[in-house]
């Protein structure tokens, strides 16, 4: 009963604060001191549309790396403790029901449309809404439905978590190749901004985006690679 | 409207917060934490929303000149994208820990692996 | 200089190039990740180095090629370099000390490494508070993940619910985090600390989440319960990298966020520390387990540094030597601590005898206590010092107590621990042969004798470690392997040879003591000779006691003297400590002494008003009520080392345990350091009265009433024990009633030592020499009855009898050698 | 105006009794699980609304998709053991 209360009791506490800070929120008028200067000088500098994504890959590109970073680690220890559970269990193997006929050619339609629209939405990340992590969803959602349709199906780990390293690896590359040609760590403009608008444009920003869509998806699907081959423990 | 969204936020925080500290079943409180992290994304979104403007994308309707005066701050929608990405992922890894201690133990109620006291 | 950008894109580039190896590439792998932390630690290193002699200055990294405000930028200064050294080095020795549970996790977990020390560096180095948050968020992540390296069942659970509470954090922090940028407008930290007014006015509710989220993540006392999971049931290794890389890195975030805060938020950080490092420090008395008893431990520490944060406006520019003092002291410690416990089997505390079989072990075990706890030559010391004496100026005493009070307990506990491992019979489970292992934990032990070189150095007092008494009782550590008569014989012409050399310089008093202490010295060692075998650790011990006395005598400011005090203290600990069944008795010695010696301290840090190097004699120029504190806190802390009435306790225990060449030395030299103490101050304060009592009177009827207990109630059977009793009754009847009572007589004002060689009863102390109990009295005192407090106002017939009594020892006995004749 | 602000309540309104359903520790796991699963898409209708596009994708895609999916992952394999 104690439990409860406390939780109650801290509840409590967090809410008046969480009360404290929409009564006296007020919002802006006009965009304050960082948003006004990315509103400005997005187009020019970086050449990127969306300024959201200009500030997900340039100005605020560490947090991207930081990000990216988390996503391998999870799928690293999602790995390390799935693998740790091989060596210990050996339960026998348990007889799946076979995939639906709708399923499998369902999948085998649907599987290279929703990759090209992966494909699309990460390459045109700094044009229109979308970007790297939507697009690294949507090819998992791929891989996904290749599982649901046939489980038993072994994936290579090697094929995936080597697209994730190279992946990894070219992003913190290109990264270093800001400092050397161009102003500072993960600056966009190594590779020319071009015109505004078009698809090669806003400097590196595609291709930071396009490598981070494939590390992202390589990503989710070791995880959930991982997770379904805990089916035959 | 971002006050709607910003009250629904906290109280989405605060019910996530009450499930995953109440209840016993460790999925349920993975389930009531996923829950609060939606509710932070929300409130994320509700502070940088400002009354009749548009999204920051730039095209032929929002051009980059006005784009001051148009558009919302792009700000909290970077820390968003990440903190759902960083809430996944630690979703993902409560949920293989989960996973563990339901294969270490048979029983997915937390209080029996309060192995270690104060 | 190569840019500190490649700290964390290097350590990036080695993860993600980890991946790419195959999984049967053990050995591959684990010399990339070898190779990669070695590369950042050689670079930390190259830019602490270039950033310590002042080649550059702190240097801004800009990412994305746009300022600040507009964009992600890093910053190293020394501050920051210092600690990223650490963080480093600490990865680099867990990494080896992890050898075969790296070889069996695979290049994961070698990835997940590699980037939990990242990010540490990245919460060290950013100045975004987003970024922040997100280097945080990857240090829970894998700490979560790194957590399931130990084999240990527990480990998932306390790796669960640290995840539950990080989770928690983390949702505050955000929602902190977005209503700052909103209330200042940026997320860059230096932007919100030079526009801070609408953040602490509006958005004070804000600043206070991110606080408390940044102050949850340290694991502070009241609000640790699932930390201390995680220190016990993780690997070793990876507690001493929680301990030390997480809390440093956590702790200079605060720093960080405290530079927005200003001064109402160090209050709050300093009442968080201080609550913190005492309830952790009582905590940890009650603990059986080890490496539960040194997360308590960390916790405690960790609090003590957000106390010092606290502290940050009124340290000043000593701040950086202060804060850092302690940090890495505490990071040193306890990382060695934790790779020690991986050697030992047993999880309980008496299990550590195992260590016994190794004496490198053993000093290693001491060395990491004596840096922790921060003794003379340790940078904890100096931090200290500094910290008391700042606090005392500004008058905070409660917190100065505080602190004093935690310290104790801390040393109590780790030195009841370190008598365990000494005493308690030896555990049958051998210790860990790995030399993998022992090469870390020698590494840590070089990187806390170095610390304390550069802290001597950096110190605006003398470095305690180049001081040539302390030097020379060092020098017995290598010397160990000789047979016990050759290092006695060293021993010995060491002592005669500092006395012959420094002699001309002492004043009468300290001829006296100085004559007592080495030649005494010498004299007692000369029993030694008929010990067989290497002794070992009884030298070392013996000279760090000898060294301490001789740098008491002659010390002149108040740090040099309270540094002779600690070093004698811990000496004559490890030498009680050598008895048959003595571990009790060392242990109740050490808290009576250390509790003594941080009365001293209190009292010097009150005597000094807040100025560091205070020296002896500015004592005369005391006034006010102050004086009579300062004169109890000094009369209690040397009486407990006199082992005057009701602060006696541990005396019988500790002789009647002791070795028999021990025991003179305990009753004859070193109850004489606390007399020393007495006379020093009686000189400096002369008469004092506090609250309407005369101090003095009080204080010679303390001495004169030990006499009665002393002698009527001897120890059953054994003769160390009757001797003890009677010789405590000697010591305390002649030399307290008469010294005392006699100075108590003096006039008003204070004496020069010169003068009071005819008033001062040396015959006593020189009658009362602690070698041969039954030595002939010098004076006929022996039928003086008890000076009354009536009797001691007029020039009364015990000062006059033994004052002459000494003119005719001076004159007659040649300086060097006076004591000859008895 | 008024119109997306009546639509914002309505999504409020669902989205609270939707959490309040995933939390309730009556209903069975698959309810809750699912019950999360949509206040996650719900939300992203309301960054719709609040103007965010990129952040509406994410959350869909990643925030509720993902997740929910990874829920039913794993109470499928917990779900062979006991009941809950």
């Amino acid at each position: 009963m104690i439990k409860r209360l406390t939780l109650l009791l801290l509840l409590a506490g967090i809410g008046s604060l969480f009360a404290g800070l929409v009564l006296t929120y007020v919002p802006d008028e006009t965009l304050n001191l960082t948003a006004s200067y990315y509103a400005e000088r997005t187009a020019e500098d970086l050449g990127a549309a969306n300024i959201v994504t200009a500030i997900i890959v340039t100005y605020r590109g560490l947090d991207t790396l930081g990000e990216v970073t988390v996503l391998f680690l999870t799928a690293a220890i999602v790995g390390l403790v799935l693998a740790r559970g091989k060596e210990t269990a050996g339960k026998p193997q348990r007889q799946l029901p076979p995939p639906g006929e709708l399923l499998t050619t369902g999948t085998r339609l649907l599987l290279p449309l929703i990759l090209l629209f992966g494909a699309y939405v990460f390459s045109h990340g700094h044009l229109t809404p979308g970007g790297g992590f939507q697009g690294g969803a949507i090819l998992a959602s791929a891989m996904l439905l290749l599982l649901l349709s046939n489980p038993a199906r072994r994936f290579s780990h090697r094929l995936i978590t080597l697209v994730e390293s190279t992946a990894g690896i070219s992003f913190v590359f290109i990264g270093i190749l800001g400092i050397l040609l161009a102003g500072g760590f993960l600056d966009n403009r190594i590779l020319p901004t071009g015109t505004f608008g078009e698809l090669f444009s806003a400097g590196a920003i595609p291709l930071i985006y396009t490598l981070v869509g494939l590390k992202v998806g390589a990503e989710f699907s070791s995880m959930l690679v991982s997770l379904s081959e805990t089916e035959e423990l | 409207m971002a006050l709607i969204a910003m009250i629904t936020g906290f109280l989405l925080i605060l019910i996530g917060l009450y499930g995953a500290l109440s209840n016993r079943n460790i999925l349920r409180m993975i389930v009531a934490f996923s829950v609060a992290n939606t509710g932070v994304n929300m409130v994320l979104v509700a502070v940088g929303y400002m009354k009749g403007r548009t999204a920051p994308i730039l095209d032929e309707a929002v051009p980059a000149a006005e784009a001051a005066s148009r558009i919302i701050d792009p700000v909290p929608q970077a820390l968003v994208l990440t903190a759902i990405v960083i809430g996944v992922g630690v979703t993902a890894l409560m949920l293989a820990y989960a996973y563990k201690l339901y294969e270490k133990k048979g029983s997915l109620d937390i209080s029996e692996h309060t192995e270690l006291k104060w | 200089m190569v840019s500190p950008i490649y700290l964390i894109a290097g350590a990036l580039g080695g993860a993600f190039f980890l991946g790419m190896l195959r999984d049967q590439w053990r050995t591959a792998s684990y010399l990339v990740t070898l190779a990669v932390l070695a590369l950042t630690s050689w670079l930390a290193a190259d830019w602490a180095w270039a950033l310590a002699t002042g080649a550059t200055g702190a240097v801004e990294i800009t990412t994305a090629g746009t300022p600040p405000p507009f964009a992600v930028n890093l910053r190293l200064g020394i501050a920051e370099a210092a600690l990223v050294l650490l963080i480093n080095l600490t990865g680099l020795l867990s990494a080896l000390y992890l050898r075969d549970t790296m070889f069996r996790q695979g290049r994961r977990a070698m990835a997940v490494l590699l980037i939990f020390i990242m990010a540490l560096c990245g919460i060290v180095m950013t100045r975004d508070l987003f970024n922040l948050f997100v280097f945080f968020e990857l240090v829970v992540i894998s700490t979560g993940g790194l957590v399931l390296l130990s084999r240990d069942g527990r480990s998932l659970a306390a790796g669960f619910k640290f995840l539950i509470a990080s989770q928690v954090v983390s949702i505050l922090m955000l929602v902190g985090i977005i209503f700052a940028y909103h209330a200042t407008g940026s997320l860059n930290l230096d932007s919100m600390a030079a526009n801070a007014a609408p953040l602490l006015k509006g958005g004070a509710l804000a600043f206070f989440l991110i606080f408390i989220a940044v102050i949850a993540e340290l694991k502070v006392f009241p609000a640790n319960g699932w930390a201390l999971d995680i220190y016990e049931s993780a690997h070793p290794a990876f507690s001493a990298l929680v301990s030390a890389g997480t809390g440093s890195a956590t702790l200079f975030a605060v720093d960080k966020l405290l530079m927005i805060g200003g001064a109402p938020w160090m209050t709050v950080a300093s009442a968080i520390g201080i609550v913190s490092f005492v309830g952790a420090n009582l905590f940890a008395l009650a603990q059986r387990n080890d490496r539960r008893l040194l997360g308590y431990s960390s916790v405690a520490q960790i609090g003590l540094v957000l106390l010092v944060a606290g502290q940050k406006d009124i340290l000043g520019e000593q701040y950086l030597f202060v804060a850092g003092g302690v940090l890495l002291a505490h990071a040193v410690g306890k990382a060695g601590l934790y790779w020690l416990s991986g050697l030992v089997t047993g999880r309980d505390l008496p299990a550590w005898a195992a260590l016994r079989g190794q004496p490198l072990m053993l000093f290693a075990f001491a060395s990491f206590i004596a840096v922790l706890i921060g003794l003379p030559p340790f940078p904890g010391f100096y931090a200290k010092w500094e910290l008391v004496h700042t606090l005392a100026g500004e008058g905070r005493l409660l917190l100065l107590g505080l602190l004093l009070f935690g310290a104790l307990l801390e040393a109590g506990y780790l030195f009841r621990w370190f008598g365990y491992a000494i005493k308690r019979e030896q555990p049958p489970e051998p210790v860990a042969p790995s030399f993998y292992k022992r090469l870390v934990i020698g590494a840590a032990v070089v990187a806390a004798w170095a610390l304390a070189w550069l802290w001597g150095e950096l110190s605006p007092h003398d470095n305690l470690l180049l001081a040539t008494p302390l030097l020379f009782a060092l020098l017995f550590l290598p010397l160990e392997w000789l047979p016990a008569k050759l290092k006695n014989a060293l021993a010995i012409g060491g002592l005669v040879a500092w006395f012959w050399l420094s002699y001309q310089a002492y004043d009468p008093l300290q001829l006296i003591f100085g004559a007592i202490i080495l030649i005494g010295g010498a004299l007692v060692l000369l029993a030694s000779f008929q010990e067989k075998g290497r002794r070992l650790g009884f030298y070392p011990s013996a000279m760090l006691m000898y060294a301490g006395l001789a740098m008491l005598i002659v010390a002149e400011d108040a740090f040099t003297f309270f540094a002779a005090w600690e070093s004698l203290t811990i000496g004559s600990y490890f030498l009680i400590l050598r008895g048959r069944e003595s571990e009790p008795h060392a242990l109740s010695y050490l808290v009576f002494s250390l509790g003594g010696a941080f009365l001293i301290f209190a009292g010097f840090a009150l005597a000094s008003g807040g100025n560091p190097d205070f020296m002896l004699d500015a004592l005369q120029q005391l006034t006010g009520p102050l004086v009579g504190c300062v004169f109890l806190l000094l009369a209690i802390g040397f009486m407990t080392k006199r082992a005057a009435i009701g602060l006696h306790i541990w005396l019988p225990g500790a002789h009647a345990e002791a070795e028999t060449d021990v025991s003179p030395m305990v009753s004859g030299i070193l109850l004489k350091a606390g007399l020393f103490g007495l006379f020093l101050m009686l000189m400096q304060l002369g008469r004092q009265s506090l609250w309407g009592g005369d101090l003095t009177h009080v204080l010679a009827w303390i001495g004169a009433p030990l006499a009665a207990p002393g002698a009527s109630r001897p120890r059953t059977g054994r003769r160390e024990a009757l001797l003890a009793g009677r010789e405590g009754s000697w010591v305390g009847w002649r030399s307290d009633v008469v010294a005392l009572g006699g100075l108590a007589h003096l006039p008003e004002q204070r004496r020069q030592p010169e003068e009071l060689d005819r008033h001062v009863l040396a015959g006593g102390v020189l009658g009362s020499d602690g070698c041969e109990p039954r030595g002939e009295v010098v004076a006929p005192a022996g039928h003086v009855e008890l000076p009354g407090p009536h009797t001691v106002g007029r020039e009364g017939a015990p000062v006059a009898v033994v004052a002459e009594g000494l003119e005719r020892r001076a004159r007659v006995a040649p300086p060097p050698v006076p004591l000859q004749g008895l | 105006m008024t119109l997306s602000i009546a639509l914002g309540l309505l999504l409020a309104l669902a989205i609270v009794v939707l959490a309040l359903m995933a939390v309730r520790g009556k209903r069975s796991l698959g309810i809750s699980i699912l019950s999360a699963g949509l206040v996650g898409l719900l939300a992203s209708v309301m960054f719709l609304l609040l103007a965010a596009p990129d952040v509406a994708m994410t959350e869909a895609a990643i925030g509720s998709g993902l997740t929910t999916f990874l829920f039913f992952f794993v109470l499928g394999r917990v779900r062979r053991g006991e009941h809950d």
